[in-house]
């Protein structure tokens, strides 16, 4: 009614990292869990873009309004504490996903962590290049990663994948690790890697826009069939590249409509007095590598939120 | 005699009979005012629309929000004023934050040592760009470009654009704190607005300001140093970015290569609502402030009604040009100078 | 106060070279306390060049600058200033968003305990106008003066602090006749108070009034010092030119055919604030010169002919049809061309060559389908150099590379590269020396004997009669009086344009 | 009579003897032969030292590289030439792939239908920008500055971030392709640099933006109408980030409303070293060209020489104001115009 003021209903606050396609998953899925569970809330939002200070006014914002709870995927390990702690502080309960603050900082002001462990992601990606490799009975692949690393969480990324797929493939070699987090950006990047390396075997896209990027890059360069990728995030693009099959051979996602699903559980759980008691909560982990697989993602997908 | 000749003498001296000189001032208060009544009337709408929007708390964060654009932008008003232009705010500040950080701890010069190096190099780049704008006549826009792309790739290249923490210690908390009640960097921002609003209208160096602004060759006949004016004007904006990164490290915690993005245009914005002339030669601290609370009260009230952040720009863009629109219109009006 | 017998300035063998130009070739000048010194010469003589040397603006590539006996040396403006040095340049230098106080004191605000003090500088400031007899309000905002009035507050602040030598660059060439009066008075007096006063203008009968003695200058040298009361004109503008003479002489009487319709014909026209209700008549070969005091809206009524500034009511027509909506680009259409009063400002491109700066009126006149061709562009602009006189190296020179009154002539160039039969020339004369006005004089004649019409507006009412066929005066926005022929004399214009009720009824 | 006196005439017109300007023409070559000096000295020294800088494949890349910077240069250089300045290139590109993407699909207006909008939409934000610029003189950098906000706003906002993606039709294959093995953007670059260097050269709309640059108020006096060069002008650059951000949309394979960050500056600066005055007046095409050239090899090195990506902003940084202070330096030399 007129009476009431915008935000009297619940509210929550939300940060997403930056600007990908991925948060807006988890809108959704945030959206359809308060939805189901018959209550209206608004979501008081803020995409950082990777903007430490843009989260922190924005934090200290909603804490001083005193929203029911703060889900966040913070910018920083170390950056994001003093506004958290605010929040924290302020009596607003706060819930991470995707990536969260140093862990002590952590134990003490945030109530539960939705992680899909990176290091795992990386490391389900990595798997499967190898099986690809040895299956094509490459020995010594040469890979060039598009990385996305000035975020803490792509650097593990990048661990695990090394980790497994030199488990397998010893002879593996990383010949470039170059930045290209936007599909712009990718895109050159990646073609200037073909450039410098035109033996390439194979991308790693550590995120949506570095995979996109990485495609796109050996269509143009005419590597299609030499040169493969295997990436992250899932999108209606990487979907369709996968059931083509011809450069995407591999996808991990983990579901940004499943991890928001998740936060708003959690945060209903955490407001009815029921703090969970795992503190970090694992997201599901999903590897792509068929065309069926694409195919089943694009009809469950339909409006291509992942 | 010329008293007998004035009298006869018709329209030029004596008859634009209602003083023009009181109607200007009017008129430039009208702007003024106008932004105050923006202000309020957001405040009303804000204030009933939008819950949580008119607590303590909230009107102590807006003053902390307020901070990071005003500090800046009380040295951009000079700035532009003086007719030139700095683009270099973000970045610098982002820089700013990462070389107090690393001062203080990789580069072992504590914690004042690092403020001190800090404050120092901004005001070494600031009057680097200043040189070249005055000695060589590099356009300002293109010496602060440069800064732009060089501080903030500095600032990512030195830190692999990961945050560098602060040592938690009592300045820093105080700095990224309350004193009083009144977050720090709020007090700094009004401490610096009177010690700004006092400089630019009553010390010479504040009217060879305007002078340099309004009329460059005028000024410079006049026995100013408009080269000097200049220098001191930049490195007086990289020093206030300094601050500003200063104290945006102590509340962040860390230093940030990529913080602060775009706050440039912010800045810039709330200088030129605030009535200031982008041509230069005319504005007034006081508009500024006011841009500045206009610019804060609205993004508050985007975040707490909920509208989509992306949206926000949008929404921003518009108001950027109308008001804009509107301070042309006043001023327009007031013109007596004809544009053909 | 200095001694009658010190020099309070002196400049000897001086030169200075700006690139590609001697501005200065050798120039000796020197003057005494209490003396007023016309400084004469043709545009570009080195006038302001050696004012810059004495005022400490520009250092001399050789020669020594003295002032009241001690050497200026590379001290700059400052030191000039100390030295008791005070110039008022002949470009306005007054910032506009400041008051008329604070424009005062530009660069030496009064100060009180630190501060600038503005009450002590607003009674300052009254106390120096009143002793100058001006009444102009401290506090206003000098963007809001009119010229006269910036042009006088200028002379204030160049009065103000005391000064040993007072130097007017061209002071008058913006004012009207009873302006110019006060400034000449102002000059007078301070000289009584025995400050050397170097004095620039054109105008040689105003120089007459006021100079003690004239110093000539021609490509860079001083050539001769004159007393002044015994010069003559034709043996100052000998000095000048260097031999050859070219005074302007009344033109002869032409008959004008007024039975046929009017090349332009303006009824009751109303543009508010200055125009009340103007009504004239040009005809075909016909040269209308408007007389009235500065600010008596000449410049008004020629931006509204010219569509500038749309009209309140009133009707325009050219050639008998009436122009209903008068705008910039229907009036241009007509034929209709206008010269700006402010060349400077408002006249020239500056960047751009003398040839485009004369066909940028009319691109399509010089292009080949829809370019612009360079080699129309080219015959077209050495046709109108030729036509027009225009002393350049070659057409494509910029235009800041040519004399005051060669841009003029660029300018008005421009509208007969467009083919326009109506001229309005709204001071084309303003700061151009002697030989440079006779030659505007002829082409303006010559322009109307080949059938175009012109509106001549000028500041300095004596050359009404050397070039106008009929002469309006306008005053209080209405025209106040006719002349023509004979008539045509400075008395008649003066009266009519300051003495209202004598012409009214 | 006039000739003789202009015989005995000394310092002014006739003196400066070599010709004034065949000087200035000189000058301003000997700006456009060290810019191109220069970028040979790039390509020696990057061919020795760049492994993969010299094949075929580099080559044609870098042609695509630069036409994402030349195709909105090409306009940016004409307004600035015009005394404005244009700054939302980037977002404007970006909101443009959007646009095509959406209205090929979501919107159904198919790939044909999808373009045109595009461009429509383009054309009319531009000439927005330009009526505000000319009916009511707010300066251009508000102006743009309020595109920029509300473009690269709307961009996220109708995408949410996400990529659009676009039917994989043979169009849009060709426009992000190649033909005749050159990529199809370098080509639609190339054309436009030709159809620009003719109009600004050899047409009176183009002489009319020299006009208007050089002295607004002469050139309106003139009868011009530059408000109506403001407009169109304005316009012209919309259409062109329209174009090329169809181009980066095909080559993408999807519209994305983040793309394209900080284009403008890069615009900015290769129309800047390619020798325009930023104070508008004086400038070139070809100048541009080489302009863009040269940042075009100049991050494509540093990326095959294994730069930090982060410090390359550092180096560019410098560089831009390097060239700009060369420019000046030149230019400075050849002004005859007075400064007092
Ligand atoms: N700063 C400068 N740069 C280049 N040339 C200059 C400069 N100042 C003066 N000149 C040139 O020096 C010559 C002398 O100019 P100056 O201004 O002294 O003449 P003037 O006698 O004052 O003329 P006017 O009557 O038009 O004011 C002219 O040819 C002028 O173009
Ligand atoms: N405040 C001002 N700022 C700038 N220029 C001015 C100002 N006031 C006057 N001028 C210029 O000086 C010229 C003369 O001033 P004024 O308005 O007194 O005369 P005017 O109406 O043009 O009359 P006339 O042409 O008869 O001298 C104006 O045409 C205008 O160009
Ligand atoms: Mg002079
Ligand atoms: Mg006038």
């Amino acid at each position: 009614g007129c009476g009431t003021r915008i935000g009297e209903g619940g509210r929550f606050g939300v940060v997403y990292m930056d600007a990908q396609g991925y948060y807006a998953g988890v809108r959704k899925g945030m959206q359809d869990e308060a939805a189901e569970a018959g209550r209206s809330i608004q979501l008081l939002e803020l995409n950082a873009q990777g903007d430490a200070s843009r989260e922190s006014t924005f934090v200290d914002t909603v804490s001083s309004a005193k929203v029911d709870a703060l889900v966040l995927s913070p910018v920083s390990e170390t950056a994001s504490i003093p506004a958290i702690r605010l929040a924290h502080r302020s009596g607003v309960p706060v819930i991470c996903y995707n990536t969260c603050i140093a862990e002590e900082a952590a134990q003490e002001y945030v109530t539960a962590f939705i992680l899909g462990d990176p290091v795992e992601f990386g490391r389900l990606l990595g798997d499967a290049a190898a099986d690809h490799f040895l299956a094509e009975g490459i020995t010594a692949p040469k890979i060039g990663v598009v990385n996305c690393e000035q975020v803490e969480v792509c650097v593990q990324r990048r661990l695990g994948f090394e980790e497994a797929l030199f488990a397998k493939v010893p002879d593996a070699e990383i010949v470039a690790n170059q930045q290209g987090s936007t599909i712009d950006e990718a895109v050159n990047v990646a073609e200037r890697i073909l450039t410098a390396h035109p033996d390439l075997d194979a991308f790693f896209g550590q995120a949506g826009g570095a995979t996109l990027g990485a495609i796109r890059a050996v269509q143009a360069r005419n590597k299609v069939g030499q040169t493969v990728v295997f990436g992250g995030d899932m999108s209606t693009e990487a979907a369709n590249a996968l059931v083509d099959h011809s450069i995407l051979k591999g996808n991990v996602d983990i579901s940004g409509i499943a991890v928001g699903r998740m936060a708003a559980e959690t945060a209903q759980r955490v407001l009815a007095g029921d703090e969970p008691e795992e503190f970090v909560l694992p997201a599901p982990i999903e590897l792509y590598t068929t065309p069926e697989d694409g195919q089943e993602w694009l009809e469950n997908h339909p409006d291509g939120l992942p | 005699m010329t008293t007998s000749s004035q009298q006869t003498q018709p329209g030029t001296a004596a008859s634009p009979s209602a003083s023009p000189s009181a109607g200007t001032a009017r008129r430039r208060r009208l702007n003024e005012i106008g932004l105050l009544a923006a202000i309020v009337l957001l405040y009303v709408v804000l204030g009933s629309t939008a819950s949580g929007f008119l607590s303590l708390d909230n009107q102590l964060g807006m003053l902390r929000d307020a901070a990071t654009i005003g500090i800046a932008a009380w040295g951009v008003t000079l700035v532009i004023i003086a007719g030139e232009i700095d683009i270099s705010i973000g970045p610098a500040v982002a820089f700013s934050s990462v070389l107090v950080a690393k001062g203080a701890t990789a580069w072992g010069l504590g914690s004042w040592g690092g403020i001190a190096l800090t404050l120092a190099l901004g005001l070494a780049w600031g009057a680097l760009a200043g040189w070249l704008v005055a000695r060589f006549t590099v356009p300002s826009f293109i010496a602060t470009l440069g800064l732009w792309s060089v501080l903030g790739g500095l600032g990512l290249y030195l830190t692999d654009a990961l945050p560098v923490a602060l040592p938690d210690n009592g300045l820093f908390r105080t700095l990224g704190g309350t004193v009083l009640g009144l977050p720090t960097s709020a007090l700094v921002m009004l401490v610096l607005f009177a010690v700004f609003a006092y400089v630019a209208r009553y010390t010479a160096y504040g009217r060879s300001i305007y002078a340099t602004g309004g009329n460059a060759a005028a000024a410079r006949l006049a026995g100013i140093n408009t080269g000097r004016v200049k220098i001191a004007l930049f490195a007086t904006t990289g020093l206030l970015s300094a601050i500003t990164g200063i104290l945006l490290a102590a509340r962040l915690g860390s230093g940030n290569g990529g913080a602060a993005a775009g706050l440039e245009f912010d800045v810039i914005a709330a200088v030129v609502i605030g009535g200031t002339l982008l041509a230069g030669g005319r504005g007034s601290l006081l508009g500024t402030l006011l841009g500045v609370a206009f610019i804060t009260v609205i993004a508050n009230g985007l975040v707490l009604l909920g509208v989509d952040s992306f949206f926000q720009n949008v929404v921003r863009g518009v108001i950027i040009v109308g008001a804009v629109l509107v301070n042309v219109a006043i001023s327009n009006r007031d013109r007596a100078v004809r544009t053909v | 106060m200095t001694d009658n017998d010190v020099l309070a300035a002196q400049a000897s063998n001086v030169t200075k070279e700006y690139p590609g130009v001697r501005a200065l070739a050798g120039a000796d000048f020197e003057i005494r306390a209490g003396e007023v010194r016309a400084l004469l010469g043709r545009n570009g003589a080195g006038k302001s060049t050696l004012i810059r040397m004495l005022s400490g603006v520009d250092v001399p590539d050789s020669g020594d600058v003295r002032i009241g006996g001690t050497p200026l040396g590379d001290g700059g403006v400052r030191r000039a200033a100390e030295l008791g040095v005070s110039t008022v340049y002949q470009e306005l230098s007054l910032v506009p968003w400041m008051t008329v106080a604070e424009n005062l004191f530009l660069g030496a605000w009064p100060r009180r305990g630190g501060r600038v003090d503005y009450e002590g500088m607003r009674r300052e400031a009254s106390a120096v106008f009143a002793e100058l007899d001006l009444r102009i309000d401290p506090d206003r905002m000098v963007a809001t003066l009119s010229l006269a009035e910036q042009q006088l507050v200028e002379i204030a602040r160049g009065v103000r602090g005391q000064p040993g030598v007072l130097i007017l660059d061209e002071p008058t060439s913006a004012l009207a006749v009873n302006e110019v009066e006060m400034v000449l008075d102002v000059v007078r007096r301070i000289a009584g108070r025995g400050v050397a006063v170097v004095y620039v203008s054109h105008r040689l009968d105003e120089i007459r009034q006021v100079a003690h003695s004239i110093t000539v200058m021609r490509d860079g040298r001083t050539v001769e010092t004159v007393p002044a009361r015994d010069a003559t004109t034709e043996q100052i503008v000998g000095l000048m030119l260097g031999g050859e003479t070219s005074a302007a002489e009344r033109p002869a009487t032409r008959t004008i055919d007024r039975t046929r319709t009017p090349l332009l014909s303006i009824r009751d026209l109303v543009v508010p604030p200055k125009i009340e209700s103007v009504s004239l008549d040009l005809h075909a070969g016909e040269v209308l010169g408007i007389g009235g005091l500065l600010g008596a809206g000449r410049s008004e009524l020629l931006r509204a002919i010219a569509g500038f500034d749309p009209p309140h009511s009133g009707a325009v027509e050219v050639e008998g049809r009436r122009v209903d909506r008068p705008s910039a680009r229907r009036m241009k259409e007509l034929g209709v061309g206008l010269t700006p009063e402010n060349r400077k400002a408002e006249g020239i491109v500056p960047l751009l060559g003398v040839d485009e700066n004369m066909v940028m009126s009319d691109f399509r006149a010089v292009s080949r389908g829809p370019a612009v061709s360079p080699s129309r562009v080219r015959a077209a602009a050495t046709a109108l150099v030729e036509r027009l006189s225009v002393k350049t190296a070659r057409p494509e020179t910029p235009i800041t590379n040519l004399s005051g009154g060669n841009q003029q002539k660029a300018v008005i160039g421009r509208w007969l590269h467009a083919g326009s039969r109506i001229l309005l020339l709204d001071e084309p004369t303003r700061g151009v020396d002697v030989e440079a006005k006779a030659q505007i004089y002829r082409l303006v004649r010559e322009l109307a004997a080949a059938g175009a019409g012109v509106l001549f507006v000028s500041g300095e009412l004596e050359e009404l009669p050397l070039v106008c066929d009929r002469v309006v005066a306008l005053h209080g926005g209405r025209i106040r009086a006719e002349f023509s022929g004979p008539d045509i004399t400075l008395d008649n214009i003066l009266a009519a344009t300051m003495a209202v009720e004598s012409v009214e009824h």
